[in-house]
């Protein structure tokens, strides 16, 4: 039984393996790396543009749910009168944008037009390429430098997006570019710092290292549990891991440029920021791009404090379920969460942005990092259940402090009424 | 006698083009009256023209309430100026109406705010009445006020939805407030003929009797209401992010307001007692009692506060004024529809629209048409302060300045 | 020499060719952009995946940035009636002239033939642990040049944006 | 495996494009970029030594090129604030005409 399971689980490695033995006699030497990267290229390619695909439908529905709409309900197989619920609709959009007009201003920079969106998507695509997807499940695994690689290419799309915004010759293109720039250097540094908690934490920059830290069986130090086992241990669990995920998840929204943080796109403000000078397939490369990073960003998370492909408790039924079924139900779960959050939250303003990252977010991942040591330090010498509040205490307490300055300044108000 | 102008030559067509003076209409009201206080400009441009931005927000932009441009100098995100700029809905609604008979103006009229077209209708009916002498039925006061009070509760809801889409809250308050405004646009529907250009009050009554079960309707519409109220308040008021982006945003001094003929709930947030229904008693309001509630910073919040209490208060008239309806005409049966030619004279008549003080001002010269015929618009007076608002903030700020302003584009046009 | 190094050392030295030949300054910080990546991948070839890696963030991520926030600000595109450059040829001259040198001496140098061992294991661990302690002061020294230096930084823009009210 | 010297060359030439750059570009800017380049060329020198190195154990020359990118980091934050500054003064970022030093 349980090898069945496992053979399901680990069908993906198992079918490039086959693939590469097939092939292997057939290829010339040279190829055969290249070869071999495609084929771990290619489920990538293949899964997460379909997830962004449907998660613009499921986006889409869920936003009319909220707001008393239906959402897109038409688009169906042609010709018949099956309607799919409407999940046809991205097929309609994506043939869409392919036949529209590609639109490009006659003042604009037209080579650095043309390659702003590649240039946003290519190193979107690089970061899948150190995430876990499942047991065995890394394209590329940097046992030393995985994060550090996460990070120097997503922060290359900074510039992706300041030439988006300056080749076109748009105000608005250009005040969204500056929003973009400023808002991703600013919100990138309690991102890396929130990660650099469970780096510090796990001993590992790989990111498979890093879920496999998170396993029940690996003793850790500082890690709550069960000792048998059954619990898995996420960092998540933990004080530190709780309040280092809640942030990690605000700063990545902020990179993402989901609700409340959506300034660089802010469309009653400045219409469409970076990419208002861009339509058809260049448009839709945005969209994509900017998706994609979204799930990367998600995937990251997971992996960081959700356990990555570990599901929650090691008994049966949950350990049957593939690895990559329970890395893309969290994805799924977070990306539902965004778009919840996008429902129902105002956004901010640019100097209250900037101020809730340097102001808020920076010292609490700071402060979160000392506590994760404490954590670590005091593991041999207070019991876990005295542990637990004290380190969370710490966090809660500078948490209180730094919400009441926000607090104080904005409160409900009384009114009064003539006579 | 002037050189003609070299179209060809920035420079001769209009200052703003060097940045250094532009004329915004407030500087023409407020240089008629004498200067009660100080602009906010500070000279702007000297040296520095390199880092400043001039945008042109609109006359296509998604979030400026129709055809309006903001001329927008910005110093990074910040506003140095802000010149508003209308006129691309000019329908020549005032010449019209001169050339037109007085009962032709009507359905015109519900093109000025197209939102509260029944208040509009009220306006020009209550001017052309005192024109002429004439007299309302009970009945059909008590229809005008139940119709007024529901034109501003589905005014201020649809404005607190539409502010928040400024804000960047992606439609779901505006679906909440479509969601309201369409039972009472439903009951609009049912009473008038249409959704909008409503075309319903006459001269000395209105132009047909409630339908049978319409008053029962409308009760419902108006006892259900406090609890979509309460679920906005929830959702809304308290929203750590809506108080950030809108307290002390916007801000507009009680002087600054009185002194820029500011009316309706934008003056009122600035803390100023002056409410047409309470001071001109027209209509049945002495009958009602209801409250004034008024704001003390003349902030945005204060703007959109002030809007969901009178919304309140507007429910306190509609329940009881539903039940108290009369029976009875609706229309004065001694008015003249047709050959109606008023005795030369003027009149001014005002009502507190839900946008402020709207105002139909007429000249009889004993003729069909009116000699004159002119447009107070509250849209249009409010906005004037724009400019004063937003100097020192940002570009959002300016946005949500202008939401909690609550134009419309055919008002401030005509 | 073999394929992959040709391809990214020819990139790199085009790119940082356009990068400093090219006029609109825009699209000069783009070529240094495509020139610290190419170094980047240098250091891939050389087995330095941290530093390479490192390159990336610091000079593609912020140096990059700040490149093409300064060039806005200060609005330099260039006008186009004024040549780019001063003197040119004495300039292009003295680096000719200094390639050549340090040509010459790779040429003559025994060390240029020297065939590397094979690649070393470098963890970050090891890498922190030489950091904290064999170069710890060169450490401390380099966050406080990093903290006056930004402090200096704001200072320098600080007080001219107060000068300016 | 390319051997040192191509390495080597590559830097000289990085060097020299950049000394060439920042000798004859009127722009501040543009001298900036011209350092950073030669500083990226001794960068490359460090790893390729390194790498060459009789013992790359030690990591001498890793830790030096990580040294001297963060010194380059700021080096750019402080010579573009510089810059921005004289040309908020001056009106301009070209080198030539910011002769006057009293400001």
């Amino acid at each position: 039984m349980a090898d069945f399971f496992q053979a399901i689980d680990q069908f993906p490695v198992t079918l490039k393996h086959w693939l590469m033995t097939q092939l292997g006699g057939v290829l010339p030497e040279w190829a055969e790396p290249l070869v071999s990267a495609a084929l771990s290229i290619t489920p990538i390619l293949a899964v997460f543009p379909l997830m962004f695909a449907l998660t613009t439908v499921i986006e889409r529905k869920g936003l009319g749910r909220i707001q008393n709409r239906i959402g897109p309900n038409r688009v169906g197989i042609p010709l018949t009168n099956i309607r799919l619920a409407g999940f046809g609709q991205f097929i309609a959009d994506g043939i869409k944008s392919l036949i529209k007009e590609d639109v490009v201003p006659r003042a604009a920079d037209k080579v650095v037009h043309f390659l702003a969106p590649i240039a946003l998507l290519i190193p979107v695509l690089l970061t899948y390429s150190v995430l876990p997807f499942g047991r065995n499940m890394v394209p590329l695994d940097l046992p030393q430098t995985g994060l550090l690689f996460f990070f120097a290419v997503g922060a290359s799309t900074e510039l992706s997006v300041f030439m988006a915004g300056w080749s076109s010759r748009n105000k608005y293109s250009l005040l969204g570019a500056m929003r973009a720039i400023a808002q991703m250097v600013s919100y990138e540094i309690p991102l890396i710092l929130s990660a650099l908690t469970v780096v510090m934490m796990a001993g590992t920059l790989s990111l498979s290292g890093i879920v496999e830290r998170q396993m029940w069986h690996v003793a850790m130090p500082g890690i709550p549990g069960d000792q048998d086992g059954l619990l898995a241990r996420w960092f998540l669990f933990t004080p530190w891991g709780l309040v280092g995920f809640f942030l990690f998840l605000t700063a990545a929204a902020a990179e993402a440029n989901r609700t409340p943080f959506d300034l660089p796109e802010a469309e009653s403000e400045i219409i469409a920021g970076y990419f208002t000078e861009y339509s058809g397939f260049k448009f839709a490369i945005f969209f994509l791009a900017e998706y994609l990073g979204l799930f990367a960003m998600c995937g990251l998370g997971i992996t960081l404090f959700l356990g990555g492909w570990l599901p929650p408790v090691n008994f049966a039924p949950f350990t049957w379920i593939p690895s990559w079924c329970w890395f893309l139900g969290k994805l799924s779960a977070l990306i539902v969460l965004f778009i919840w959050l996008r429902g129902t939250l105002p956004r901010l303003r640019t100097d209250q942005l900037m101020g809730f990252a340097w102001k808020f977010l920076l010292p609490m991942t700071l402060i979160n990092l000392v506590v994760a040591a404490l954590w670590h330090l005091l593991a041999n010498s207070i019991p876990l259940v005295a542990r637990w509040p004290l380190c969370f205490a710490m966090l809660a307490v500078p948490y209180w402090l730094l919400g009441r300055g926000f607090e104080a300044k904005f409160t409900k108000r009384e009114y009064r009424f003539a006579n | 006698m002037t050189a003609p102008v070299d179209t060809s030559d920035p420079k001769q067509l209009g200052a703003d083009t060097d940045g250094t003076q532009f004329m915004t209409f407030h500087d023409l009201a407020y240089d008629a009256g004498k200067t009660v206080f100080q602009r906010k400009a500070q000279p702007v441009g000297q040296g520095r023209e390199g880092e400043l931005l001039e945008v042109a927000m609109g006359p296509q932009h998604p979030s400026t309430h129709g055809v309006f441009r903001m001329d927008v100098v910005l110093d990074g995100e910040t506003v140095v100026k802000l010149k508003p700029v209308f006129g691309y809905l000019h329908r020549n609604h005032e010449k019209i109406a001169e050339n037109t008979s007085y009962l032709g103006s009507m359905p015109y009229t519900d093109r000025l705010d197209y939102f509260c077209s029944l208040t509009n209708n009220w306006a020009y009916a209550l001017s052309v009445e005192k024109l002429a002498g004439l007299q309302v039925p009970e009945r059909a006061e008590y229809i005008r006020l139940i119709t007024a009070e529901l034109t501003r509760v589905l005014n201020h809801t649809c404005l607190a939805g539409f502010l928040l889409q400024d804000m960047g809250a992606l439609g779901t308050p505006l679906m909440y407030a479509f969601r309201e405004r369409e039972k009472i646009l439903d009951l609009i529907e049912s009473l008038t003929g249409a959704r909008m250009m409503c075309n319903y009050m006459r001269f000395g009554g209105c132009r047909c009797d409630l339908p049978a079960g319409w008053l029962d309707e409308a009760k419902k519409v108006v006892a259900e209401y406090p609890k979509f109220l309460d679920e906005f308040d929830a959702l809304l008021s308290g929203n750590e992010i809506l108080m950030a982006r809108t307290q002390g945003v916007g801000k507009l001094s009680a002087e600054l307001a009185i002194s820029a003929g500011i009316t309706g709930p934008m003056l009122r947030a600035s803390g100023v007692d002056y409410d047409l229904r309470k001071v001109d008693n027209y209509g049945l309001y002495s009958r009602y009692p209801f409250r004034v509630p008024l704001g003390s910073h003349g902030d945005v919040y204060d703007r959109y506060m002030i809007r969901m209490l009178e919304m309140r208060e507007s429910l306190k008239i509609l329940e009881p004024a539903l039940k108290d309806i009369p029976e009875g005409p609706v229309v004065d049966p001694k008015a003249k529809l047709r050959g109606f030619r008023p005795k030369p004279g003027e009149a001014y008549g005002r009502i507190e629209s839900p946008k402020g003080e709207l105002g139909f001002y007429l000249i009889s010269d004993g003729s069909p048409n009116p000699y004159r015929y002119r447009v107070r618009p509250p849209s249009l007076i409010n906005l004037t302060i724009l400019e004063d608002m937003c100097l020192g903030q940002t570009v959002a700020d300016a946005i949500v300045t202008l939401g909690s302003v609550d134009i419309v584009l055919g008002e401030v046009d005509r | 020499m073999t394929l992959p190094f040709a391809i990214i050392a020819g990139l790199t030295v085009g790119s940082a060719i356009a990068a400093m030949s090219l006029r609109n300054l825009v699209h000069c910080a783009l070529s240094l952009v495509l020139t610290f990546a190419g170094l980047a991948g240098l250091y891939l070839q050389l087995n330095a995946e941290f530093v390479g890696f490192t390159q990336i963030l610091v000079y593609v991520g912020a140096v990059a940035i700040l490149i093409v926030f300064a060039i806005l600000l200060t609005r330099s595109t260039e006008p186009k009636d004024e040549p780019a450059t001063v003197t040119p040829w004495i300039g292009i001259a003295v680096a000719v002239g200094a390639f050549l040198t340090m040509a010459l001496a790779v040429l003559a140098s025994p060390v240029g033939k020297r065939v590397a061992a094979p690649a070393p294991e470098v963890s970050v661990k090891t890498l922190g642990q030489k950091l904290m302690t064999d170069y710890v002061l060169p450490l401390e020294v380099m966050a406080l040049l990093l903290t006056a230096a930004m402090l200096g930084a704001v200072i320098i823009a600080m007080k001219d944006k107060e000068g300016q009210r | 495996m390319t051997p040192l010297s191509g390495y080597l060359f590559v830097s000289a030439l990085l060097f020299c494009i950049g000394l060439a750059g920042a000798l004859t570009r009127r722009n501040a800017i543009m001298v900036l970029i011209g350092i950073e380049l030669m500083l990226n060329a001794a960068n490359l020198n460090f790893i390729a030594f390194w790498r060459f190195s009789e013992n790359p154990e030690t990591m001498t020359g890793l830790t030096f090129a990580l040294f001297s990118i963060a010194i380059a980091a700021a080096e750019a934050a402080v010579g573009l604030a510089l810059i921005i500054t004289i040309y908020r003064h001056f009106r301009t970022a070209n080198v030539d005409k910011v002769e006057d030093m009293k400001g």
